[in-house]
């Protein structure tokens, strides 16, 4: 049995990727990609997370032993900034590509190809 | 129809493959190596309370670095895409009186608050990211509320660059007096508020590189929406 | 001066890049030399680094923060990176000089940002010892990428930026999940520490891990089927921003994937993903070489040509021998400079004279003598004849993989470099025996680039042994994997 | 001490309670604009009852502290100032992204006064604000 | 002090380079000589020490060591085929004006060297890249359609032997022909290397051989490529180039013989693999040679002569006998001669006149003496009439079929002359007699120095015609036995002896008399131009025959059923398929739409995924 | 009412960013005081001439102290206005009679306006849809009076009289 | 914490309501109006979560989260309005 975090974070993984596949929204498809990213940064805490544990701030009273890995927490930090960034940059390419072609819908944005 | 078929059957394999790799990392078991050596070391190590700024700022400091550029990078990223001759706002409509007037009175205390976070990152959840981002919400919602409004742009841009340039700085004093770049000279040279372990002025060079990433990271941020907002004009 | 100063290395192009803003109102060409002189001076200490760890033949462990691996991240200069991070640095130097006549779209300041951004990021790529910092690495060229690839604003750029990030989003996705199980699996993210504990680990997380982590490698690394963004962003991008693309950024995925690879080759499974990559490698070359044939865009041509050599180099290192390692690498060396050559001169065409379809290279022999001369020495050496450089590693890349068995392969492989033949003929023929034209006065600063090259390619194809030398080394930093733990100095955390 | 836990605990019952009241609204009223009616106000509620509930509750506990009430506090009353201020500008969004009131309605001055407004300025009709269509919302 | 091998291998291609780089005219034809002079000079020096003794030289590149070795063998390779290059270089002083032309020719005059005397695969193979290469630039200057064929069946004739290569790397670990052979040698009884392994390794070999040296039906290139460039190279490219895939050939015999033979064993009582290559060689003489008959274009005749000429060496070969290998060496060292020569003499001709077709010459014995002189010996030399060298070596290859006891085949060489002599003949009456167009009335006498490169092919024509002997003398010396017997003059084989001399007076008699009856005969009488003949057809404008024009279309009329299957379309139809194959692949995989690519993504993963599950 | 003085402004402004920042940490460490005196003295000179145009004149004892006791009538109006939800949402034949109607408002500072409008927000069955200077367009769920004067006593008054002296 | 449970099914069951008003819609706003009740349900979990671990540094947390989502939730509503 896979613990119920997992479980969600495989979702919403696979559900970003569905959205990439089948949406012909470039913005949809872009919403995609992030919920991705957001099951994948789900994933990583889920695999850090120690039961019975607290977050790594070793304050009020928890000590090294009472909580959980802090690393992950550090690592999904940085994703989501990552994740953040390669949206901004996608959305402003999307601009760029109304901007251009009219349309957001991706089976008309093809004019490289070949 | 046929192609949502197969994509949700292609998806639950590969999902029913990736749940049997995740089954051999069984969820909330202590797997710590590198992580426990962290969380025994960290408070005489770094000064820090909080383990993951620790982590974040110290110990792979290297990551924040890229980090911190990569929202550098998608900020300049945004600008140059979007970059026009002229460019303006072209909102229709103004935001109501309760918009404008709320925003007059959140956007002092939005800021104040991302300076508590990045500042207390080493004894609280937080630090420079969301810091920033909270600063850069300050700015968004100036620009929700008042369609004239405009960030400043070259003292933004310039604050971003000397910032950044300062992280490295910090780093590169670390390399010359401790040998290592981004070494924490004011926690392990200076032993700078060894004493003060959990009060604010400890953590070593942690406040000044999350204070450095919280001014960027709230300038960056306010500079992709800027860009965002504003759309060509011809001349 | 002591090791740890090869920090400058990554510590450079960050402080010039984040300076770039406060230069903002010098103007743009002030802007433009900056650049050359920052990529200058990181060629300068690139060299530095590379005579340190050649001549010491001691790589040299980086150690941020000072904190001893695997607690804090550490660089590992060996004479993998030592190597190519001086080609990264060099080609990044003369792109900055080539920018200066081929970048004319505002706003030149962001521009240099990002060039210098994804130099760095290709640096780090090559140069990182801790596989979470790779994706940091990798994520920040990939991001400088996808916005180096729509600079020009148009329709097309958009719309190639559009696509990398979509796939280069997903690959980064799974790539992230990989190093989660890994990770999960191991409490380590230190490349050598991964290399000491892989034979530990549960073999079905080792085997999804590596492949998802090779998975992610892989749309950076071009590899087919997962490269369909790459002849889009190489044709769109900026001239100097292809040649980058071409000669280091994919290398430094090609690079990561293969180190990783080999660190983990105590995973049980690890025959089969070679296997695997050996055939997605074969089916590169094939499927590039033959989509290239009757293209009509002489870029968009040149970049499926380079998908196809970078699918020889996969697999090179995909064969999972030290001959393989070693050709794969000779062949990166080759490449990069081949590959610089050629986007360099055909982007100068297409700056030239409008555009870099067929037609305006109808003619070139005598219109631009120079760069018409520095195509052909690029094509000839890309098809492998002798006495040019490719032809080296070519050969060394198909007895390696003889060696191992994979005759199929090879075959196949050589087969698809019929076409390859095929297509680069018409080319110079066009050039040489078709149309007819004006001379135009070439750029004196272009044409010695250009010339440079053109020398180095035949130079290291008379006398390759330098060369060879060189990648002997670097291919032995990647294959032999208990000699870099051993180089490590892992503080024994854990373990 | 365990009063004030007490006290605490059940301001948060009823906060979460209004929690469910604000859903549960969401899902029975016909039209957005009398969604925002019940919700917001629910939701706003309830979160004053859970916020100053955990820390009125906190202070009941061992481990609790004053910082906990004064936090939840400054939480309590950015809410209470910025939730209406959302409700707001939604339902202006709705009004004039298009969206009708529903058919049970039985006045529009807002309409009245936009109409008016839109007369005024005739002869200046660049400046005109966009009037709200007469067709639903998209979808 | 710089080895000797390293002055021959590099000489034509350093003074290539420099002639290219000064490109001063008169300069670049005089180092062009020197370079092309000089391997023959030091080949000649070292003449009576390869008989005793090899030298060797050996060179470390990339990690791989270059061994090159002069033998008896190599020798006499690198000599026929220096001595082609020097007349090349003569030719090419009259006929090229180019310095691109002199770079290429001389590098791949030292691609041809580096060929002949590697004693391991990679230098050969590299040499016989450069080979390729520089014959290629040759010819795509001139003609894309014809270099592209070149260039494509020479880059799969490399491609397949790199990857024999490569088999035999990995299974011997080696790359020099002495390991190998040993390791092939101790192979041949343990059998390591299995059947069908050695059966790939000789099918590559035979392709990339069976291109070079345009063995039916590989041999699509060779007409168009010997045409199409200058005429002086073509020389060297039908004399000496086309003799590395006989040579490769050979290597095959000695490096993989005894594998071979224990691998692929024997049918009716011959080696299997020598079986094959021996009716490889008999159907390219018999192909070639009418396809030759057929062309109206002389380079054309004389390409698929070459092509025919080569076919001789490989049937000789294939017998497996020692005197099948005396025959096949000796005609490597005519046909070089003989066929070098007629291409000198298709230069002057097409220098001076312009023309290439036979229906627009005649008469051009009177205009062009010397070079008539030169062509009659080339055509007494090819058609096998003694005392010319190419009698000496068809016979010893007749008499080496029939004691092979492969009468087939000798039937073949048969055919092959009979054939050889309908096309020769129609070059002679064409060419040189008959009237004289009118635009020809001006033409002058070749220049001197293609002359010159002439004579130097005429005369080992003569010599190793009338002398055979000099020639397998040494043949023996190099196969280690007393293979073909007799003196300088006389050979003498299990089943026939042959009197050079003899012949020689005799003919000379006869030619004497000849002349005789030409001076106080009958008046010459001039054959009209219009002088047609119908095979029974009536006259028309389609059906208009002469010997300049469709001397041998009933002929062709007669193998239509034959001709209409061409290797020429069928190759191109393969091409064809394959760009639209292409076209397609390009078209489907690169579609443009991100989603599309999405989706290879998701099957990539999906496979993992299955790998990994299943 | 005219702006206040710019030290006035500013000084105000940082008192009541220092007193979020007492309220953020409750504490008392010297080193929080100190940093946080300083984070509010530099936020507050970026900000407070958006923040406020009375300045310190905000802080008249009157006007505090009809705030104060502006909290608990509040309180309870909104806690009627949820009850009232509670009827409606629970209720089998959800009891409505909605429409758009418009008060009128005698209420002048920008910072009145937008308490008037939050608190018509929060109370039973009303939502501010626009303010258009003193008129007030409110989505009303259960209309007693489509006048405006009704509407007005209806809604807008109960909160007027304090608003009107707290925020002027 | 007596009830904890209690309180959690009942913040469940909003938030799934909510959900559901999300996707069923069936205007934007509808789909905005449902997201900002969660934010604010969520900001309120938050709050819970606190006291259940006993960290008052997730309130911190909590406060990001709420000034975030407000800001978001005031960008797509005056993009739906045309204010951008
Ligand atoms: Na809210
Ligand atoms: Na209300």
């Amino acid at each position: 049995m896979i613990s119920v975090y997992y479980f969600g974070a495989i979702s919403l993984i696979l559900v970003g990727l569905y959205a990439i596949l089948v949406k012909k929204n470039l913005l949809k498809v872009l919403i995609g990609l992030s919920i991705m990213e957001t099951g994948v940064n789900l994933l990583l805490i889920s695999v850090g997370y120690v039961s019975g544990r607290s977050a790594p701030i070793l304050s009020e009273g928890i000590g090294p032993n009472q909580a959980v890995d802090p690393i992950p927490q550090a690592l999904v930090l940085t994703a989501i900034v990552i994740g953040v960034a390669t949206t901004a940059m996608a959305l402003s390419v999307a601009m760029l590509i109304y901007e251009k072609y009219g349309t957001l819908n991706i089976e008309e944005i093809r004019r490289l190809r070949g | 129809m046929l192609k949502r078929a197969l994509a949700i059957i292609s998806l639950l394999i590969i999902g029913y493959w990736l749940a049997q790799g995740l089954a051999g990392v069984p969820f909330g078991e202590d797997k710590m190596l590198v992580g426990q050596y962290y969380l025994d070391h960290v408070k005489e190590q770094t000064g820090a309370v909080n383990a993951v700024t620790a982590v974040v700022v110290n110990y792979r400091g290297f990551d924040t670095l890229g980090e911190v550029t990569v929202l550098f990078i998608a900020s300049t990223g945004v600008g140059a895409l979007l970059w026009r001759r002229k460019k303006k706002r072209t909102a229709k409509t103004e935001g109501s009186i309760v918009l404008t007037t709320g925003t007059r009175l959140l956007v002092p205390f939005v800021m104040l608050f991302g300076a508590y976070i990045f500042i207390h990152g080493h004894l609280t959840p937080g630090g420079g990211f969301p810091g920033g981002a909270t600063i850069a919400t300050a700015f968004l919602l100036l620009y929700l509320a008042f369609i004239t409004y405009e960030i400043p742009h070259k003292g933004f841009e310039k604050t971003e660059g000397l910032a950044g340039m300062g992280y490295v700085l910090v780093g590169l004093i670390g390399l010359a007096i401790g040998g290592y770049f981004l070494f924490d000279w004011i926690w392990q040279t200076w032993n700078f508020g060894t004493e003060n372990i959990g009060r604010l002025l400890s953590g070593g060079f942690i406040p000044i590189i999350y204070t450095i990433i919280g001014l960027k990271v709230g300038t960056e941020l306010s500079g992709i929406i800027d860009n965002m907002l504003k759309e060509e004009v011809s001349e | 001066m002591n090791g740890q100063y090869a920090a400058l290395l990554i510590a450079l192009p960050l402080i010039s890049a984040f300076f770039v803003p406060l230069l903002k109102g010098a103007g743009k060409n002030a802007i433009k030399y900056f650049l050359i002189a920052v990529t200058a001076l990181q060629t300068g200490i690139a060299a530095w680094v590379f005579q340190w760890v050649y001549s010491t033949d001691q790589p040299i462990i980086v150690i941020a923060g000072g904190w001893k691996p695997p607690v804090g991240i550490n660089l590992y200069f060996g004479h993998f990176a030592a190597l190519f991070v001086l080609i990264v640095a060099a080609i990044s130097f003369l792109m900055a000089i080539f920018s200066l006549k081929a970048i004319e779209v505002e706003p030149i300041d962001k521009y240099a940002m990002l060039f210098l951004l994804l130099m760095l990021g290709a640096t780090g790529m090559i140069a990182t010892g801790d596989i979470f910092n790779l994706f940091v690495f990798m994520e920040i060229t990939a991001i400088s990428a996808y916005a180096l690839t729509a600079y020009n604003k148009t329709g097309e750029a958009a719309e190639a930026s559009m696509k990398y990030i979509v796939l280069g989003g997903i690959g980064s996705s799974f790539f992230l999940v990989g190093i989660a199980l890994i990770y999960g699996s191991l409490g380590t993210l230190n490349m050598a520490q991964i290399a000491q504990l892989a034979a530990t680990m549960d073999p079905t997380v080792a085997q999804v891990g590596l492949a998802l982590i090779i998975f992610g490698l892989a749309v950076e690394a071009e590899l087919f089927p997962l490269n369909a963004w790459a002849p889009d962003a190489y044709q769109a991008a900026p001239h100097p921003v292809t040649v980058m693309f071409s000669a280091f950024v994919v290398k430094a995925g090609l690079y990561a994937m293969a180190r990783i690879l080999y660190l983990m080759q105590a995973v049980e499974s690890w025959g089969s993903v070679l296997r695997l990559l050996v055939i997605l490698a074969t089916l590169t070359v094939i499927v590039a070489e033959l989509a290239a044939l009757r293209q009509r865009n002489v870029k968009r041509m040149i970049a499926y040509s380079s998908i196809a050599q970078i699918g020889l180099i996969a697999l090179a290192l995909a064969l999972g021998t030290q001959s393989g390692v070693d050709a794969g690498v000779f062949h990166m060396i080759n490449h990069a400079i081949v590959k610089a050559m050629l986007f360099l001169a055909v982007g100068y065409v297409a700056m030239t004279l409008g555009g870099a379809d067929i037609e305006n290279f109808r003619g070139l022999g005598r219109k631009m003598p120079l760069t018409a001369f520095a195509i052909s020495v690029g094509a000839i050496a890309t098809v492998g004849i002798p006495l040019f450089n490719i032809f080296w590693s070519k050969i060394r890349i198909i007895l390696a993989t003889l060696q191992v068995g994979y005759t199929w392969a090879a075959a196949l492989v050589l087969t698809a470099s019929v076409v390859e033949a095929v297509y680069y003929f018409r080319l110079l023929h066009t050039i040489w025996f078709e149309g007819d034209g004006e001379r135009i006065n070439e750029n004196i600063v272009i044409g010695l680039m250009v010339l440079f090259l053109a020398a180095l390619v035949v130079v290291i194809g008379i006398y390759p042994d330098y060369a060879w030398s060189l990648a002997q080394k670097a291919g032995n930093d990647i294959f032999n994997v208990a000699q870099y733990v051993k180089n490590v100095p892992l503080m024994g955390v854990g373990a | 001490m365990n009063a004030l836990a007490a006290i605490g605990e059940i301001l948060v019952l009823l906060g979460t309670f209004f929690y469910f009241l604000s859903a549960l609204g969401l899902i029975r009223m016909p039209d957005v604009y009398n969604r925002m009616q019940t919700s917001t106000k629910s939701a706003t509620l309830g979160s004053l009852g859970v916020l100053v509930g955990v820390g009125i509750w906190a202070l009941g506990t061992d481990f609790g502290s004053i910082p906990w009430l004064t936090k939840t506090v400054v939480i309590a009353v950015f809410l209470l100032l910025t939730n209406p201020i959302s409700a707001h500008a939604l339902i202006r969004a709705a009004y004039k992204s298009g969206i009708p009131l529903w058919e049970g309605s039985v006045v529009d001055r807002y309409r009245e006064h936009l109409e008016a407004k839109e007369k005024e300025k005739v002869e200046a009709p660049e400046g005109a604000e966009e009037t709200p269509t007469e067709e639903g919302g998209e979808e | 002090m710089i080895n000797e091998l390293l002055i021959i291998l590099l000489a034509p291609l350093i003074a290539g380079v420099i002639a290219w780089a000064l490109d001063i005219k008169g300069v670049r034809e005089i180092i062009g000589l020197i370079g092309a002079a000089i391997p023959l000079a030091y080949l000649a020096k070292l003449y009576s020490t390869v008989l005793n003794e090899a030298v060797n030289y050996s060179v470390t590149v990339s990690g791989f060591t270059l061994q090159f070795q002069l033998n008896s063998m190599s020798w006499y390779f690198a000599a026929v085929a220096s001595l082609v290059g020097l007349a090349m270089a003569f030719g090419m002083a009259s006929t090229s004006k180019s310095s691109y032309d002199w770079l290429f020719a001389l590098m791949s005059y030292t691609g041809v060297l580096g060929v002949f005397l590697s004693q391991d695969f990679v230098g050969f193979f590299l040499f016989w890249e450069m080979m390729t290469f520089a014959s290629f630039m040759m010819v795509v200057r001139r003609n894309r359609h014809e270099s592209l064929k070149y260039f494509v069946l020479s880059v799969v004739g490399a491609y397949a032997m790199l990857i024999a290569i490569g088999i035999l790397y990995a299974k011997t670990g080696a790359l020099d022909f002495a390991t190998i052979r040993q390791a092939l040698y101790v192979d041949s009884s343990i059998g390591a290397i299995s059947t069908a392994e050695t059966a790939i390794i000789f099918g590559l070999f035979l392709t990339a051989f069976g291109v070079k040296a345009g063995a039916v039906p590989l041999h699509v290139w060779a007409p168009g490529a010997y045409s199409e460039t200058d005429q002086s190279y073509t020389t060297f490219f039908s004399g000496a180039l086309s003799k590395a895939g006989a040579y490769g050939f050979l290597l095959l015999y000695i490096l993989m013989g005894y594998k071979l033979y224990a691998a692929l064993g024997t049918f009716h009582g011959h080696l299997t693999f020598a079986y094959i290559m021996a009716w490889l060689g008999a159907i390219t003489v018999v192909v070639a040679g009418f396809l030759a008959v057929l062309q109206e274009d002389i380079r054309k005749l004389f390409a698929y002569s070459s092509v025919s000429q080569v076919g001789y060496i490989l049937l000789a070969f294939g017998l497996g006998t020692s005197l099948g290998f005396a025959g096949g060496l000796f005609h490597v060292l005519s046909h070089a001669v003989f066929k070098g020569l007629f291409w000198l003499v298709t230069a002057a001709i097409i220098l001076q006149t312009g023309k290439t077709q036979f229906k627009d010459m005649g008469g051009l014995a009177e205009k062009m003496p010397f070079t008539f002189a030169m062509g009659l010996i080339a055509v007494l030399s090819l058609s096998g009439i003694p005392p010319m060298a190419g009698f000496a070596s068809k016979w010893l290859i007749y008499e080496a079929a029939i004691s092979a006891h492969m009468p087939l085949v000798a039937g073949a060489i048969f055919l092959g002359s009979g054939i050889a002599f309908a096309y020769v003949v129609r070059f002679l009456y064409a060419v040189w007699f008959g009237q004289r167009p009118s635009d020809l009335e001006d033409v002058k006498e070749a220049p001197l120095p293609l002359l010159i490169g002439m004579a130097i092919l005429a005369i080992p024509n003569l010599l190793f015609g009338v002398a055979p002997g000099i020639v397998t003398e040494y043949l023996n010396k190099m196969l280690g036995g007393e293979i073909v017997g007799g003196d300088y003059y006389k050979l003498v084989t299990p089943t026939g002896t042959y009197n050079a001399l003899l012949v020689t007076i005799a003919l000379t008699i006869g030619l004497a008399i000849a002349g005789l009856v030409y001076l106080y005969g009958a008046k010459v009488r001039k054959i009209s131009i219009t002088n047609t003949y119908q095979s029974g057809n009536p006259v028309t404008e389609e059906f208009n025959l002469s010997i300049r024009k469709n001397f041998y279309r009933p002929l062709a009329e007669a193998l239509e059923f034959w001709l209409k299957y061409s290797w020429d379309r069928f190759y191109e139809r393969l091409a064809g398929i394959a760009e639209d194959f292409a076209d397609s692949l390009r078209q489907a995989m690169y579609n443009g739409n991100v989603q599309s690519y999405s989706w290879y993504l998701a099957i990539v993963l999906l496979i993992l995924a299955l790998w990994g599950v299943l | 009412m005219g702006e206040a003085s710019r030290i006035s402004r500013y000084l105000y402004t940082v008192i009541v960013l220092f007193l979020i920042w007492l309220f953020l940490t409750a504490s008392l460490d010297p080193q929080e005081l100190e940093i946080g005196l300083l984070l509010s003295l530099i936020v507050g000179a970026f900000t407070y001439e958006i923040f406020t145009t009375n300045g310190l004149a905000n802080l008249s004892p009157k006007r505090i102290a009809y705030a104060i006791a502006y909290i608990p009538y509040f309180l309870w109006a909104m806690i009627m206005a949820n009850l009232d939800v509670a009827y409606r949402v629970l209720h089998p034949k959800r009891p409505i009679n909605p429409g758009i109607v418009e008060c009128k408002t005698v209420l002048e500072s920008d910072v009145g306006k937008l308490s008037l409008a939050n608190s018509i927000t929060l109370t039973p069955g009303t939502i501010t849809l626009d303010v258009d200077g003193d008129k007030y367009f409110i989505h009303w769920i259960d209309v007693k009076d489509d006048s405006v004067e009704g509407a007005s006593k209806n809604i807008t008054q109960p909160f007027e009289k304090f608003l009107k002296v707290i925020f002027g | 914490m007596i009830g904890i449970n209690i309180y959690l099914a009942l913040i469940a069951i909003a938030t799934l309501l909510s959900m559901y008003r999300v996707f069923r819609g069936p205007t934007t706003v509808d789909r905005l109006v449902a997201v900002d009740i969660m934010t604010t349900i969520t900001t309120g979990l938050m709050v819970l979560f606190a006291l259940y671990y006993q960290r008052m540094i997730f309130l911190d947390v909590a406060l990001v989260y709420a000034i975030l989502a407000f800001g978001g939730v005031i960008a797509f509503a005056r993009y739906l309005e045309g204010g951008l």
